[in-house]
C-alpha cells in the first residue's frame, strides 16, 4: 500500500524562483496494484517516483508505504539505467545481493537468471561503456528485480528497448508481478502499454505537474497477446491518448 | 552573499577556537615562554611591528612571490598537463624525468639554486615554481583524463578547434582536478616563499622567522608563522569560493 | 649505572668534533659511566632543546647561549670548550680586500640578521669608520654562503673561519679577519638546563670531565689519530681533506681555539667571566638582545660544578 | 614502466653530462654525473649509504602510510559533514604552512628524538594532498550513483566501498602521487631537525662541508627512491582505474 | 550522399575476444534521403550512426559523405542527450553556433526560435541537471538543428518523448527535412514512427549486427496524420513488424 497525501514537490531556479514540478497530490494505491503512469514529458513522473522512493525530500504532504521493518522495500529502474561504470554488467546486477549479504553460490544462480531474462547472456562480463543504450537498460531492469523488493518502481524502463523485447518484458513482468504480488508504479511514454500492463493508470498534466485522472483498468488478467485484441483495451488506449491530447 | 559569508564566519569561529586553546597552552597550562608564547604578546608583536610600517612590505613581499609563483607554476602546469594528455609518447617519455625533478627535496636544492640563480627574485621564484608546478601537473592530468568520452564526441562532431576544444570542453570539465591540484599548489606556494626566504634575502615573513628564531623572539616567530598560515587559508578560501562557483553545476543539490 | 645523554651538536658531523668522537671510542665518556649520543641541529633549536628537557647537552656556539639566556632560556653554560669565537671576515685573496676598511662599496653576506657574525660585521666596520650603508648586505643561508662566495656573487662572507680551509681546499685562496680580534666572544661550548644542573650535578660534572679528557688528548699530540677516528666512523666525506684538516687543527684550534692563559691555570673549558660579560654586554649594545645577562648566572666554570 | 622511465632518465642524464661539459661548469656549482656517481660510490663503501637509506625509507614508509588513511578518513568525515571541514581547515593549513622547522622543536618535545617526529612530520605533509583529492572525488560523485546508494539502502561503509572510494580514485590517486613526492622532503626535513641517521643527516653533512656532489648524489639517490614510490603507485592506479574507469 | 562500402566495426572485449557489432555493410543512401534505421538493440544501429559521423573509427570499408569542403557535415543527436553540463539550455543550443563565430544577436533569434520548437520555453537558464529526461533530449535535439548540418544524425531522439510532443516533433522534422533537402539518418524503436518518416528504411540484425534489409518506402509527401489511414502505411509497418520478430 502506497499512501500519498497533500504530496508536493518544488524545485529551486537560478535566480531565486523555483518550479513546481508537483502540485499539492492526494492518492492511495493499493498492495498488489500495477500502477502506470503517462503524461507529457516534464510532468513530474519521475519526481514522483523518487519522492515515493525517498530520493527527494518533499516539499509538502506525506508518503506512506507500510512496508513495515524491511530493509530495502523499493527497487528502481532510473531513467538513464545508472549502472556503476566500473562494475561489469554481471556485478552491476548482483549489487543489490552483494550489498544485502546473499552467498555468492545463491546469487550466482539467480543472477544468470535474470541476465537471460533480459537477454544479456555473453555480455556478463562486459562493463557498461561496452553496452548498447538498450542493453544497458536491461542491465538495470535485471539489478532492479535481483533482490526482489516488495514495490518495484520503474521510470521508463522500456523506452530504449525494442519493440521485441519490450514485448517479452512486459510479459515477463506482468508474469512476475502475479506471481509475487509486487506492487509496481511504471512509468511509460507508450498508452498501449499503459494500458496493456496496468491494473491502474495515472494520468499526470504539466504546469504544474499534477495527476490530472486516474483509471481503473478492468481488463481480465492473465494479460496475454490477445489482450491487445479486446474492445475494452482499444477504448481505453485511445482514451488515455485523448487525455494527453488536450493538454488544458 | 550569504553563501560567502557563512563559511567566513565559519572559519572565523575555527581560527578563534585555535586561539583560545593555544592561550590555555601558553596561559593556564603554562607551557614555557620560549617554546610556545602566548597569543598577546604574539598580537602585541605583530601590532607594534605593524604601527611602526615594517610588517606590511614583509606581508606584501611574501604575498607577491606566492602569487607570482603560483601563477606561472599553475599556468605551466596546466598547460604541461595538457600536453602530456594530448601526446601520450611525450608523456612516457617524460615521466620517469618529471617525478625525479619533483621527488628531489627541495630543501636540499634551495641553497644551490641561490648558487645557481642568484640572490635576486629569480632563485625564489624558482624555488616557488618548481613546488607548484607537480601538484597542479598531476591534479589537472587526472582531470583531463577523467573527462567524460563523450564530451569528446562533442568536440569532434562540432569539429572544435584545438584551442576551442581546451577552453570550452576540456578546462572546464577537467576543473574538479585542476582545483585539486591547485588548493596543494597554494599551500606549497607558500612553503616555497617561505622556504625561499629561509635560504637568502632579507624580506619577507620567512626572513622573519629565521630572523626571529635565531634571536629567540618567539612571539615575533610564532606571528609570522600565524600570519604565514593566514595567509593560507585566505587562499584556500579564495580557491574554495572560486571552485563552488566554478563548479555550481557539478555539486549535487541538497548535499 | 651508565648514564645514557644525548648530546646535540651544531651544524652537522664534521671532523671539527673530532674531539668529541675520540672521547667515545677512547672511553672517555665510559670512564666517567657515561654513554653518550651525538644527534645534530642549529644552535637555536639544540637551546630549545634543552630547555625544553628534550635532549640533556648541547654544544652550540657561545652567542647563541647568550641571546637565548637573555630572551629566558633557563640554560647554563657548563665547559667554555673554545675559549674565543671562531667567526672570521671571508674574501677571496683576489679581491684586495685585506681590512675592514676594503669593504665599501663591496657585496657582503652574513647567513641571518639574527647571528652573531653580523654584530661582528657592525662593530668591524664601525671600527673601520664605516656604517652598514657602506656596503650592499646580502642574507644567505649556511647551505649556500660558501658558494655564494665561490662564484662571486659576494665579495666578501663574515662566517666561521673554519671555511677558509674548505676553500683553500677548492684552491681558492683566501684573506681572513678574525672577529674574536675586536670582539671577545666564544665558539662551540657544553650547555646543559638549570633543571639538570641542579638536580644531577654529578652528572653534568662527569660529562665535562669527559669532555675535558677527550680535549686534552687531541692537544696531546693525538690530532691525527682524532682524525682517523672521525673519519672512520662519523665523518667519512671529509677523508680526502685530512692534511687541510690537520693544519686547521694544529694552527687554530690547538693553538688558539680550545687552549687559553686561562686553561693553562684551571683547566680546558674553564669560563672567563670577564669575556662573557664583555661579550653579552656588545650584544645588548648592538641591539640584538633587549637585556644583558650577568655572566655568573649563565656561565659555570666546570671546577665549580656541584658547588 | 621502468624501462620508459630510464629511457627519460638517461637523456636527462646526458644532457645534464654534456652540460657540465660543454660550459665547464666549476664542481661546486654543478658536478657532472660522474662525479657524482664516483661520489655516490664513496659514499656507499664509507659512509653507509644503504643503512642510512635503509632508515629513510622506514620513515617514509609508514609516515605516508599514516597520512593516507589519516587523509582519506577525514576526508570522508569532511564531506559528511561540512562544517567539520571549514572548522578544522585552519589548523590544518596551520600545520601545513608552517614551517616545519619552526615547529621541530615541538615535535620533538611531545615525541621524542627517535623516528616518531620524523613519522608525524611525514604524515602532516602527505596526509594534505590524499586529503584534498579525496574531498573532491566525493564531494563530484555524480549523483545519480548516491541515488542508487539509498535506493539500495548501503549502509554508510557499503556506499564508501562500492560506490564513493571508486568514483573518487582518479583524484584521490592524483594527491596520493603528489604526497609521494612530498614525503621525500618531509623525511629530509625530519632528519635535518635532529638525527644522526638517514640521508637527511648525510645530506646536512654534505652542506656542512659545501660538498656539492654529495649533496646532488643524496638528492638523486631520494629522488630515484620518490621515484620508485611514484611507479608502485602508478601501476596501482592504473589496475585500479582499468576497473573503475568512468564511462 | 552517403556512400557506405565494406564498413565493419569491431569492439575488443577484456580478455582479447572482440564483438563484431557490425560485420561488412554495403549501402548508398541519396542526397537527401531521410533514413529510419530500426532493429534490436545491440544490433549495432548507434555504431553505425558514430561510424558515420566519425566518432569511431572503422576496422574496415570505408564512409564517403560527399560534402566537399563544409566544416560540419554532421549534426548527431546522442542516444542519451550528451549536454554539457555546465551550460545553461540556451547555451548548450548556441553552442554550435559559438564556436562557428555566428554573431550573438543572429544566434539569439535562432536559438529562441528552436527553443519554442522543441517547446522548452522557460527553461532557458535550466541547466541540464535541472531538466527531465525528455527535456534533456529535445535540448539536445534543438543543438543539432542549431547550426543547420546537411546532415543530420539522430539516435533514438524521440525515444524520452511523450507522444504528442513526439508526434509534432515528427512533424516539423518532417518539415524540416522537406525545406531544407537534409539527408537524415534516425534510429528508431517504433516502427510506426520509422515508416511515417522515412523514405527509406534499414532494418538490422543482430549477432552480428548486419543490414538485413532495405525499403524504399512509397508513401506520398507530404506525409500527415492521415498517412497513418493509408493502407500502404499499414502494410509496411506490419512488414517492418515481422521482420523485426524473426531475429533470422
Ligand atoms: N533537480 C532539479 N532541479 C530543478 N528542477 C528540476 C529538477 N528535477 C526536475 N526538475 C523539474 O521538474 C519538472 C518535472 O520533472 P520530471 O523529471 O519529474 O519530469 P518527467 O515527468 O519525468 O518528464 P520526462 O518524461 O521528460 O522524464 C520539470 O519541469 C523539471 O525541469
Ligand atoms: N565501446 C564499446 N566497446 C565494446 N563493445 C561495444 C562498444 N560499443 C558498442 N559495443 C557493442 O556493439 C554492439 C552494438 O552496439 P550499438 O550501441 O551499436 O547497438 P544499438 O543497435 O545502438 O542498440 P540499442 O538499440 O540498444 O541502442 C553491442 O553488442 C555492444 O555491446
Ligand atoms: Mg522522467
Ligand atoms: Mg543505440
Amino acid at each position: 500500500m502506497i499512501s500519498v497525501s497533500g504530496l508536493s514537490k518544488s524545485f529551486k531556479m537560478e535566480g531565486g524562483n523555483s518550479v513546481l514540478a508537483l502540485s499539492p497530490m492526494d492518492h492511495h494505491i493499493p498492495e498488489g496494484a500495477f500502477v502506470s503512469i503517462v503524461g507529457p514529458s516534464g510532468c513530474g513522473k519521475s519526481t514522483f517516483l523518487r519522492l515515493v522512493a525517498g530520493l527527494e525530500d518533499a516539499s509538502g504532504g506525506t508518503i506512506d508505504l507500510a512496508t513495515g521493518a524491511i530493509r530495502r522495500p523499493v527497487g528502481f529502474v532510473f531513467q538513464d539505467a545508472v549502472l556503476l561504470p566500473w562494475k561489469s554488467v554481471r556485478d552491476n546486477i548482483r549489487f543489490p545481493l552483494d550489498t544485502s549479504g546473499v552467498k555468492r553460490a545463491a546469487g550466482n544462480a539467480r543472477v544468470q537468471e535474470l541476465i537471460d531474462l533480459v537477454g544479456l547472456t555473453g555480455f556478463e562480463d562486459a562493463l557498461p561503456k561496452q553496452l548498447s543504450g538498450g542493453m544497458r537498460q536491461r542491465a538495470a531492469i535485471a539489478r532492479a528485480l535481483a533482490d526482489d523488493p516488495p514495490i518495484l518502481l520503474m521510470d521508463e524502463p522500456f523506452s530504449a528497448v525494442d519493440l521485441l523485447t519490450r514485448e517479452t518484458l512486459n510479459d515477463e513482468l506482468l508474469k512476475i508481478w502475479q506471481q509475487t504480488g509486487k506492487t509496481i508504479l511504471l512509468v511509460t511514454h507508450s498508452v498501449e502499454e499503459a494500458a496493456y500492463l496496468g491494473s491502474e493508470i495515472m494520468v499526470m498534466s504539466p504546469r504544474p505537474g499534477r495527476l490530472k485522472k486516474t483509471y481503473s483498468v478492468d481488463l481480465p488478467y492473465p494479460r496475454t497477446p490477445d489482450t491487445k485484441a479486446l474492445p475494452g483495451y482499444h477504448a481505453l488506449v485511445s482514451d488515455l491518448r485523448r487525455d494527453l491530447r488536450d493538454t488544458e | 552573499m550569504l553563501r560567502v559569508l557563512r563559511p567566513m564566519a565559519e572559519y572565523g569561529v575555527a581560527l578563534l577556537l585555535l586561539i583560545a586553546a593555544w592561550w590555555y597552552a601558553s596561559g593556564p597550562m603554562e607551557m614555557p615562554r620560549y617554546l610556545l608564547p602566548s597569543p598577546q604578546a604574539t598580537m602585541a608583536t605583530l601590532w607594534s611591528m605593524l604601527l611602526s610600517g615594517e610588517l606590511l612590505p614583509h606581508l606584501w613581499f611574501t604575498l607577491r612571490n606566492i602569487l607570482l609563483g603560483l601563477a606561472i607554476g599553475a599556468g605551466t602546469g596546466i598547460v604541461g598537463a595538457y600536453a602530456l594528455y594530448k601526446l601520450p609518447r611525450l608523456a612516457t617519455l617524460l615521466d620517469g624525468p618529471l617525478v625525479v625533478f619533483q621527488t628531489a627535496p627541495k630543501i636540499a636544492l634551495a641553497p644551490l639554486f641561490v648558487v645557481w640563480f642568484g640572490l635576486g627574485l629569480t632563485a625564489k621564484l624558482v624555488l616557488i615554481f618548481s613546488l607548484v608546478f607537480f601538484p597542479v601537473l598531476v591534479g589537472a592530468l587526472a582531470g583531463f583524463r577523467g573527462i567524460d568520452s563523450r564530451m569528446h564526441d562533442i568536440a569532434k562532431l562540432l569539429k572544435l578547434n584545438p584551442f576551442q576544444r581546451f577552453w570550452r570542453i576540456d578546462m572546464m570539465a577537467a576543473l574538479p582536478g585542476i582545483f585539486v591540484g591547485l588548493k596543494i599548489g597554494a599551500v606549497q606556494a607558500l612553503v616555497g616563499a617561505v622556504l625561499a626566504e629561509w635560504i637568502s634575502g632579507s624580506d619577507g615573513l620567512g626572513y622573519l622567522m629565521t630572523y626571529a628564531g635565531a634571536t629567540y623572539k618567539t612571539p615575533l616567530l610564532f606571528g609570522a608563522v600565524l600570519l604565514t598560515s593566514t595567509l593560507g587559508i585566505v587562499l584556500h578560501a579564495a580557491l574554495t569560493i572560486l571552485e563552488s562557483r566554478l563548479l555550481a553545476w557539478k555539486v549535487q543539490d541538497g548535499r | 649505572a651508565t648514564d645514557k645523554v644525548t648530546m646535540q651538536i651544531d651544524g652537522a658531523a664534521v671532523p671539527f668534533y673530532a674531539p668529541l668522537y675520540a672521547g667515545v671510542e677512547q672511553g672517555f665518556f665510559a670512564d666517567q659511566d657515561i654513554e653518550v649520543e651525538f644527534i645534530y641541529a642549529g644552535a637555536s633549536d639544540i637551546l630549545t632543546n634543552i630547555a625544553a628537557g628534550n635532549v640533556q647537552f648541547g654544544f652550540p656556539n657561545g652567542d647563541a647561549v647568550v641571546a637565548a639566556v637573555a630572551n629566558g632560556l633557563p640554560v647554563k653554560v657548563v665547559h667554555t670548550t673554545y675559549q674565543r669565537g671562531i667567526g672570521a671576515l671571508l674574501a677571496k685573496a683576489d679581491s684586495g680586500i685585506e681590512t675592514y676598511a676594503d669593504l665599501k662599496g663591496k657585496t657582503v653576506a652574513v647567513s641571518s640578521l639574527g647571528s652573531p657574525n653580523y654584530l661582528q660585521l657592525q662593530v668591524g666596520l664601525k671600527k673601520a669608520g664605516l656604517t652598514l650603508d657602506d656596503i650592499k648586505l646580502e642574507v644567505v643561508s649556511t647551505g649556500a654562503i660558501v658558494q655564494a662566495l665561490q662564484s662571486d656573487q659576494v665579495d666578501a662572507i663574515v662566517f666561521s673561519e673554519l671555511r677558509k680551509y674548505n676553500l683553500e681546499g677548492a684552491g681558492v685562496p683566501v684573506t681572513m679577519i678574525l672577529s674574536n680580534d675586536f670582539l671577545p666572544s666564544f665558539g662551540n661550548v657544553v650547555v646543559t638546563s638549570d633543571k639538570l644542573l641542579a638536580s644531577d650535578p654529578d652528572l653534568v660534572k662527569r660529562f665535562t670531565n669527559a669532555v675535558t679528557a677527550s680535549y686534552e688528548w687531541v692537544i696531546d699530540g693525538h690530532v691525527a689519530d682524532a682524525l682517523d677516528i672521525s673519519f672512520e666512523k662519523y665523518t667519512p666525506t671529509w677523508i680526502d681533506q685530512k692534511a687541510l684538516l690537520t693544519t686547521a687543527f694544529e694552527n687554530s684550534f690547538v693553538a688558539s681555539v680550545w687552549q687559553s692563559d686561562l686553561t693553562k691555570e684551571k683547566g680546558l673549558g674553564a669560563a672567563d667571566m670577564d669575556a662573557w660579560q664583555a661579550n653579552a654586554d656588545t650584544l645588548k649594545e648592538y641591539g640584538v638582545i633587549d637585556v644583558a645577562p650577568k655572566a655568573t648566572d649563565f656561565v659555570v666554570d666546570p671546577s665549580d660544578i656541584g658547588k | 614502466m621502468l624501462k620508459r622511465g630510464l629511457a627519460g632518465l638517461l637523456l636527462i642524464t646526458v644532457l645534464w653530462g654534456g652540460g657540465v661539459l660543454l660550459f665547464d661548469v666549476p664542481e661546486y656549482l654543478l658536478p657532472g654525473p660522474l662525479t657524482v656517481l664516483s661520489r655516490l660510490a664513496f659514499l656507499n663503501a664509507n659512509a653507509g649509504l644503504m643503512g642510512h637509506v635503509q632508515v629513510t625509507l622506514i620513515e617514509i614508509f609508514w609516515g605516508f602510510l599514516v597520512g593516507l588513511l589519516a587523509g582519506v578518513m577525514t576526508a570522508v568525515v569532511f564531506v559528511r559533514l561540512p562544517i567539520t571541514e571549514r572548522l578544522a581547515t585552519p589548523l590544518i593549513l596551520l600545520l601545513q604552512t608552517a614551517p616545519k622547522i619552526a615547529i621541530a622543536p615541538l615535535l620533538l618535545l611531545w615525541l621524542g628524538l627517535g623516528p616518531a617526529p620524523k613519522i608525524v612530520l611525514i604524515a602532516i605533509v602527505t596526509f594534505f594532498p590524499v586529503m584534498t583529492g579525496m574531498v573532491s572525488g566525493l564531494r563530484f560523485v555524480n549523483k545519480s550513483y548516491l541515488d542508487l546508494a539509498q535506493v539500495l539502502k548501503l549502509s554508510p561503509w557499503q556506499r564508501f566501498v562500492h560506490i564513493e572510494l571508486p568514483a573518487a580514485l582518479p583524484t584521490v590517486f592524483a594527491g596520493a602521487t603528489v604526497a609521494t613526492t612530498l614525503a621525500m622532503t618531509a623525511a629530509v626535513i625530519g632528519e635535518l631537525m635532529g638525527a644522526n641517521k638517514g640521508l637527511g643527516y648525510l645530506l646536512s653533512a654534505g652542506q656542512e662541508n659545501a660538498d656539492t656532489a654529495s649533496v646532488i648524489g643524496i638528492v638523486l639517490v631520494l629522488s630515484l627512491m620518490g621515484w620508485l614510490f611514484y611507479e608502485v603507485f602508478e601501476a596501482l592506479r592504473r589496475r585500479m582505474e582499468s576497473r573503475f574507469s568512468d564511462v
